[in-house]
């Protein structure tokens, strides 16, 4: 002890120790390399960005920091001393805490409860909860990202922008928890917020800045590089590259990421073409009403892109789903291309030739233990038959070149969907439309949430395909950006109603703020 | 044999073969069995002829197809505690209605119980009910009604020819009773096999909400499954009579724990998803040889009991394959 | 309360107005104390099976491990086949029997990974199992004068088996709502994985809500006991079900997260209605299972009706 | 000569040697005093020839006794004697022709269906039973006369798909015939079960309240929990009778809270199934010979009230009733 304070007084300071590094780190899973050999460092007081295309290796990467993932190979060192991570709890002593990707709230259980969960502290003496010391607890949680949520509230009751502010709450629970500086890891805590909330997220992030290193995931390059001081860029398990963010652009990140770069005009915008006299609209929609939403008027066109905009609970999500028969309405009228529509239930739908891919992609958007085959089949049974029996060369043959078709990356089509990395994931969901080609009306939710630049800019290329062979679509976009960009027509809903309609034809896109004024 | 709905996916898609311990977990309920009859054989010498192992599959006739037809309502996450009240008031309608209608009584039977079927499917999936209340309304309804029609007693059967093909032998050995019952799972898991409806099923049981949000016919697979498990409770049931000579209110009304745990010994999640229906083949014969086998090879009474709550604990702890169940609940 | 959680109560209240206007019998107070007492042991089985179902679990062990307390205790307590008289020391110890039993299926569940249903069907055969050997062939009659006082005493109107029942589920309720096992309990039935992500370790706790519910049908099997007057092999036949009907009824989800012990005491007070209003009307009894299976069927479906939405799951 | 013999005429009745005869006793379970009383009276006769009795109990489930009784049947068969409770009515045809083709020697008890014969069988050798239709009349005629030949009683019946419980109720019928003041409140069944008698008691108390002056019960553990229901409801004003003379039924009958019972000597049926089938095996008894009347009867009865209890206090076996000269000893008639 005292050789050492000798040793400071003595010696200039030596190079800090970083608060987290990561040498050769290798993990298999069968039939992938999921981490190939990663090394990374970061320092304390550090916000570093993580970059990568879906299934580089990310949250397999950041599991293993926090002891969900044992390595095969690989030491990790926190604060210069080697250690093994065990388990969450273990990584917690060191400091270590994690968002997940996927949501990971008791659903249940209060705001609170999920908050302070494994580390109750005060609030719970000798197994007995006191209530009370309990809301404190989680309201100073809260009150540091300045969420309004009450902590009694059910977190089911709570909207998903909310429950994402929930985990990061209880994410800095860290602090009280550990002696040690934290360390705070977010795997693309962007990806559902809007933009108010995660400029409150970021002023959080540079606040932890001052005590605290943040590892930070996201597909938007723009954010990674306001938010972070350094950038990390993953490939097939490897590190590739490692820029401070002052000087670094976002082609250049891409580039690395991908090997090659990108186009800029990712949005693939092409001039909408009608031919010749303008047919009546594919999809009319007249005074529909259901409990969130009332008097919805909406008209798409066969090859046309309509986005709806709005802030949550515009209700415009619930159209969408009652559009698809899986929410009840209590009036109006649906007709596609002049027929009308029964909203009684998702298989008319189906048949009627309506896709939807949901939001919320883990719960109701796959199967997790079904193969990639069967997830993209699902739907489209036909495809893959011959008479009423499956026919394997078919099933073969059609998987195979939609897995090459939109790049997806997994082992073999017979391995479990659960298996894949979550843009590759989606891309089989959004996949499961397409195998037949007899779509006519497409209803994506957030269809890139959780997409790298790559894999969106093929779903944008894929809509306008889709488009330009006459499918409508309706958009409900990951941000206003992507709205503009992809939408040919822009609704604005507001309280369940529609308050504006906005044209965006290719040339003359309207900005964010001109929407924005139509929102509020 | 023991080839289930989950693994043929992957022997259709992936040529290459299975890893060592996945064909290994997908023939556990092959193993247990082996076990338990090696076991028995140990304990008594005398069981392993073939006259007692004929005698065995034998009882395990009916047991194998009521555990068949509910495993496909477990597969799509649901549970039919109606099967064995289904098959007893099946005895009686067969006992009550062979006089008159003869050869005709056994499709009768099994179309009516069929109809029961599907009357609880359509109760469980429009009426949001969960099959555990719906069956379980059902198995007091069915217990009911047997007892008023049979005016609460057995009812004879004097001429029995029409079923009584049920106890011959094919091939000298094998009791056709349980050449029927094999013949209906090659068929059920064949047909669950080669169509879409293995797709179906194996997604609702899971998860439902993104089935049905895939288009996925969930109600009627659901429906239909209840419909299928009806239909094997009323074969069970013809099985059953053409053993018995006669219908009874409470004939079978013991056999539905035995299915139940027959369908889990097979290593079918309960919770629905991970299964198949020839697991359940295996699952009934070691159930039957627990059953029939230890009071048979001298265990006292009381420490059968016990013997046969833990052999059948350690049996599903073989043949569960916990890499396709998330949660065990 | 929420309206989805007013179904069960609203339910109960119309089928005793009916009987109550059927019968001028069922709305005599003795007939009032009476259904107490008949509820009074459901209500303490199907509190411990709460707990379980909370978790998304199954108990089916109810049967053989009443069987095995209620001759345990009649072993225990002052009896015509042995010198015993241990008094509460002895109901005591066919408690904590009944808890080791309980522990059993929750240790095969978390260390053998084996689903509740098959370890607690498991345990129920190995409850009547002990029980067989314990009662070898002589029925063990008490004479235990506070086991007896149990069900004949009676406070305020109701038997003490009835005040015993209201403790439960008291005692049943406060577990729930203020202490750790509780509402773990819950939030293991609503995203057991999420627990776990938190560092929480899940088994440690499973085993826990099965011991409990072992110790509840331990007190289940010695009221039946003190009612009976003697330990029965077959003390708990049929309350496994009933139990599992009841909590349902009340509106606790058999996949777990939902409902608690509350909801359960309004299911058990409803099926105990149900029970007795029909031999109160004078339903045959050939018909009276059919027509309580019909009745708690509507009784669910209609409590469902409030919260029906297009893609809701329900297994 | 005897060993040669046995295995050349296996095919033959009564030429086993009484060393190779194999004993299998079955109920439903061990779990009951009266069950477990036949299985011992069973294992006292076997000891006296030098035997093992094999003890097999199928918990009241029909199916499993089959299945029992099918892989017994799948074994060696030939000296082979069965002493079988079945289950219900239903479960003795199958059980009666499974042993006739594997030459096996049956004795039944209680339950058959009434056009079933032993007469026609070479192996199936007895049918034993008591009349329920007496029993449940007398323990009637006792609760007419406890009660004063006036008022009203209530009646638990056994599980309705059951020959003793339909035969003991129609018993209880006619006794309501014979005695016009007594008046039949309700009946309701407790499923032969101690706790659900208690439970369906206390009810039919809270309904009829003070009218209810007796209980006939159809057997001595729903009597049994009758009286329970009685004492928590602090009625001792009511009688109650059952039927089969288990020992609390004998003790409650001693203390006087309980009326009558009959007696079914479960040790005596535990042990004479075996003995007839025994001696049918040997060749002491000639199937073919035996008259009608010991091929299928009823047994020897007895009411039991206070005035004689005490002679059936203690159960016991007599092993002169089970020489083969005394098997049939307790006919008391045959079936009608
Ligand atoms: N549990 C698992 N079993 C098998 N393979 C897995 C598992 N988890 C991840 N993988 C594989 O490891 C690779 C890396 O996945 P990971 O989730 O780390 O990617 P990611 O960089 O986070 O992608 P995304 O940006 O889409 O979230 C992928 O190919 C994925 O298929
Ligand atoms: N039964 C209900 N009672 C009260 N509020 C409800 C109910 N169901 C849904 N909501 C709320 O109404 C809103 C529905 O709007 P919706 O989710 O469609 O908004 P959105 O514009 O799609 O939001 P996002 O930007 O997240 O996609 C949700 O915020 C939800 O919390
Ligand atoms: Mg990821
Ligand atoms: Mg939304």
């Amino acid at each position: 002890m005292s050789i050492e304070m000798e040793e400071k007084i003595v010696t200039p300071p030596p190079a800090p120790v970083p608060a987290l590094e990561v040498r050769g780190l290798v993990k298999h899973y069968p039939g992938v390399k999921a981490l190939d050999g990663v090394d990374f460092v970061v320092h304390q007081n550090e916000v570093l960005g993580l970059a990568g295309e879906n299934g580089a290796g990310k949250s397999t990467l950041l599991k293993a920091l926090v002891g969900l993932v044992k390595p095969d190979a690989g030491d990790i060192y926190v604060r210069g001393e080697k250690v093994r991570l065990r388990s969450v709890v273990n990584a917690a002593d060191h400091g270590i805490g994690m968002v997940f990707q996927e949501q990971s709230l008791v659903p249940n259980l209060t705001a609170a409860e999920n908050i302070v969960l494994g580390s109750e502290g005060a609030g719970v003496r000798g197994g007995v909860y006191r209530w009370d010391r309990m809301r404190r607890l989680a309201q100073e949680q809260l009150d540091k990202i300045g969420s309004p949520i009450d902590p009694l509230a059910r977190t089911d009751s709570l909207s998903f922008a909310d429950r994402q502010m929930v985990e990061i709450a209880k994410v800095l629970r860290i602090e009280q928890r550990s002696q040690h500086p934290p360390v705070i890891i977010l795997d693309e805590p962007t990806s559902v917020l809007e933009s108010k909330e995660i400029e409150t997220l970021f002023a959080q992030v540079r606040r932890l800045r001052a005590f605290a290193s943040v590892i930070f995931v996201s597909h938007r390059l723009d954010e990674v590089l306001d938010v972070c001081d350094r950038v990390t860029v993953l490939r097939g398990g490897r590190s590739v590259g490692d820029v401070p963010t002052a000087d670094a652009a976002p082609a250049e990140l891409h580039r690395m990421m991908i090997g090659s770069t990108g186009s800029d005009d990712h949005y693939h915008d092409t001039a909408f073409e009608r031919s010749g006299e303008e047919p009546r609209p594919r999809l009319v929609v007249r005074g529909l009403s259901g409990r969130t939403f009332r008097d919805v008027d909406l008209d798409v066109h066969a090859g046309e892109i309509v986005g709806i905009v709005g802030v949550h609970g515009s209700g415009r999500e619930d159209v969408c789903r009652a559009l698809f028969g899986a929410e009840p309405t209590t009036a109006g009228e649906v007709t596609l291309d002049g027929d009308a529509l029964q909203l009684s239930g998702t298989r008319a739908a189906c048949s009627a030739g309506i896709g939807y891919v949901p939001a919320e992609r883990k719960i109701e958007g796959m199967v997790g233990p079904m193969s990639v085959a069967d997830n993209m089949t699902l739907t489209r049974q036909r495809a893959r038959c011959s008479g009423p029996l499956v026919s394997p060369r078919k099933q073969a043959s059609l998987v195979d070149s939609w897995i090459s078709r939109l790049s997806i990356r997994t082992p073999h089509r017979g391995t479990a969907i659960q298996r894949l990395s979550g843009g590759n994931q989606q891309k089989v969901v959004l996949a499961r439309w397409l195998v037949s080609g007899d779509v006519r009306l497409l209803l994506l939710d957030h269809p890139t949430r959780g997409l790298d630049i790559g894999a969106r800019s093929e779903v944008y290329r894929l809509m306008r395909e889709l488009a330009s062979n006459g499918v409508a679509t309706v958009l409900l976009a990951d941000s206003l950006e992507e709205a503009i960009g992809m939408s040919d027509r822009i609704v604005v809903m507001s309280d369940g109603r529609v308050t504006a309609e906005v044209g965006c034809p290719s040339g003359a896109k309207p900005t964010p703020l001109d929407l924005v004024k139509e929102m509020v | 044999m023991s080839v289930t709905v989950e693994q043929a996916a992957e022997s259709v898609v992936q040529p290459k073969g299975r890893s060592v311990s996945e064909r290994l977990t997908a023939l556990m309920p092959l193993i247990a069995l082996a076990a338990i009859l090696a076991a028995l054989t140990v304990a008594d010498p005398g069981f392993f002829t073939q006259r007692s192992l004929t005698a065995a599959t034998m009882t395990a006739a009916p047991l194998i197809v009521l555990a068949a037809g509910a495993t496909l309502v477990v597969l799509c996450g649901g549970i039919d505690l109606s099967i064995a009240a289904m098959a007893s008031l099946s005895t009686v309608f067969l006992a009550l209605w062979l006089p008159d209608l003869g050869a005709l009584t056994t499709p009768a039977v099994i179309g009516v119980a069929a109809l029961l079927g599907a009357v609880q499917g359509v109760a469980h999936v429009y009426l949001r009910i969960p099959s555990f209340i719906v069956t379980l309304g059902g198995m007091s309804i069915f217990s009911a009604v047997a007892l008023v029609v049979s005016d609460a007693g057995t009812v004879p059967v004097t001429d029995d020819s029409t079923i009584s093909w049920l106890n011959l032998y094919v091939a000298r050995y094998i009791p056709m009773s349980v050449a029927v019952a094999l013949l209906v799972v090659a068929v059920l898991a064949l047909v669950v096999r080669l169509t879409p409806l293995r797709s179906w099923i194996t997604a609702t049981g899971y998860s439902e909400s993104a089935a049905r949000l895939a288009g996925a016919p969930v109600d009627l697979v659901k429906i239909g499954a209840f419909c299928v498990s009806g239909a094997c409770a009323g074969l069970a049931a013809v099985m059953l009579v053409s053993r018995n000579f006669s219908g009874n209110p409470s004939m079978a009304d013991n056999l539905l724990l035995p299915a139940v745990a027959a369908i889990v010994v097979g290593g079918t999640a309960i919770t629905g998803g991970h299964g198949g229906l020839w697991r359940s083949v295996a699952g009934a014969l070691v159930v039957t040889l627990l059953r029939v086998g230890l009071p048979i090879v001298g265990v006292p009474s009381a420490y059968e009991q016990i013997l046969y709550g833990a052999i059948i604990v350690a049996a599903v702890a073989l043949t569960l394959d916990r890499s396709k169940v998330m949660v065990i609940k | 309360m929420s309206l989805r959680d007013a179904g069960p109560p609203i339910a109960l209240v119309v089928i005793f107005a009916v009987f109550a206007a059927l019968s001028p019998q069922f709305r005599s107070v003795a007939n009032v104390q009476n259904i107490m007492d008949a509820a009074a042991v459901l209500a303490v089985v199907t509190c411990g099976i709460t707990f379980v179902l909370m978790m998304g679990s199954i108990d089916l062990s109810a049967a053989g491990v009443m069987g095995a307390s209620a001759l345990a205790v009649a072993l225990l307590v002052e009896n015509n086949r042995n010198g015993n008289d241990l008094g509460l020391l002895g109901i005591a110890l066919a408690v904590l029997l009944a808890a080791g039993l309980g522990a059993l299926s929750g240790l095969a569940l978390v260390l053998l990974k084996v689903p509740s249903f098959m370890t607690t069907l498991g345990v129920s055969a190995i409850g009547l199992g002990v029980a067989t050997l314990m009662f070898s062939g002589v029925q063990p009659n008490i004479s235990d004068e506070m086991l007896e006082g149990w069900a004949t005493g009676r406070f305020l109107g109701f038997s003490g088996l009835a005040w015993i029942a209201l403790g439960c589920v008291l005692v049943g309720w406060l577990i729930q709502r203020y202490t750790r096992l509780g509402r773990y309990a819950y939030a293991i039935g609503g995203a057991e994985e999420v627990l776990a992500l938190s560092g929480v370790k899940v088994a440690p706790f499973k085993v826990a809500v099965f011991t409990l519910a072992g110790a509840f049908y331990g007190l289940g099997g010695v009221m039946v006991t003190s009612q009976l007057g003697a330990g029965l092999v077959q003390a708990g036949k049929g309350y496994d079900f009933a139990a599992i009907t009841a909590a349902v009824v009340g509106g606790t989800l058999l996949t777990g997260g939902r409902g608690g012990v509350l909801h359960s005491a309004v299911g058990v007070l409803l099926i105990t209605v149900l029970t007795n209003g029909l031999v109160q009307i004078g339903v045959s009894p050939y018909w009276q299972g059919g027509v309580q299976g019909l009745i708690v069927v509507a009784a669910v479906a209609a409590a469902v009706i409030p919260q029906r939405r297009r893609n809701q799951v329900v297994k | 000569g005897c060993s040669e013999g046995s295995s050349t005429a296996s095919g033959e009745s009564g030429a086993c040697d009484a060393s190779d005869v194999k004993l299998v006793g079955q109920v439903r379970n061990e779990s009951n005093p009266y069950e477990a009383s036949w299985l011992d009276g069973g294992d006292a006769f076997a000891q006296s020839v030098g035997l093992k009795q094999e003890r097999l109990t199928y918990d009241g489930d029909s199916t499993k006794q089959q299945e029992q009784i099918r892989q017994l049947l799948a074994g060696d068969t030939d000296c082979l004697v069965m002493n079988v409770l079945p289950n219900g009515d239903a479960d003795t045809t199958p059980i009666v022709k499974g042993a006739d083709q594997a030459g096996a020697y049956l004795v039944t008890q209680w339950n058959k269906p009434a056009d079933l014969d032993p007469a026609d069988y070479d192996r199936w050798v007895s049918h034993i039973t008591y009349n329920g239709v007496e029993s449940g009349q007398q323990i009637g005629d006792a609760l007419a006369e406890a009660i004063g030949g006036e008022g009203g009683i209530i009646a638990l019946q056994g599980v309705l798909d059951t020959a003793a419980a339909k035969d003991r109720f129609a018993g209880l019928e006619a006794s309501l015939a014979k005695n016009p003041g007594v008046t039949l409140l309700d009946d309701q069944t407790a499923n032969f079960s101690r706790a659900e008698a208690l439970d369906v008691t206390k009810t039919l108390l809270t309904k009829h309240g003070d009218k209810v002056k007796g209980i006939w019960a159809a057997n001595d553990d729903m009597a049994l929990g009758a009286l329970e229901a009685l004492k928590q409801a602090g009625r001792s004003d009511v009688a109650v009778v059952g039927i089969d003379a288990v020992p609390d039924a004998l003790t409650a009958i001693q203390d006087g809270s309980m009326t009558a019972t009959v007696s079914s000597d479960g040790p005596w049926q535990g042990g004479i199934g075996l003995a007839i089938g025994f001696c049918a095996a040997t060749g002491e008894l000639d199937v073919k010979d035996l008259p009608a009347d010991n091929r299928a009867f009823f047994a020897e009865q007895f009411l039991i009230t206070d005035a004689n209890v005490g002679d059936f206090a203690t159960p016991k076996t007599d092993e002169s009733d089970f020489e083969c000269d005394n098997v049939f000893d307790r006919v008391a008639g045959p079936l009608s």
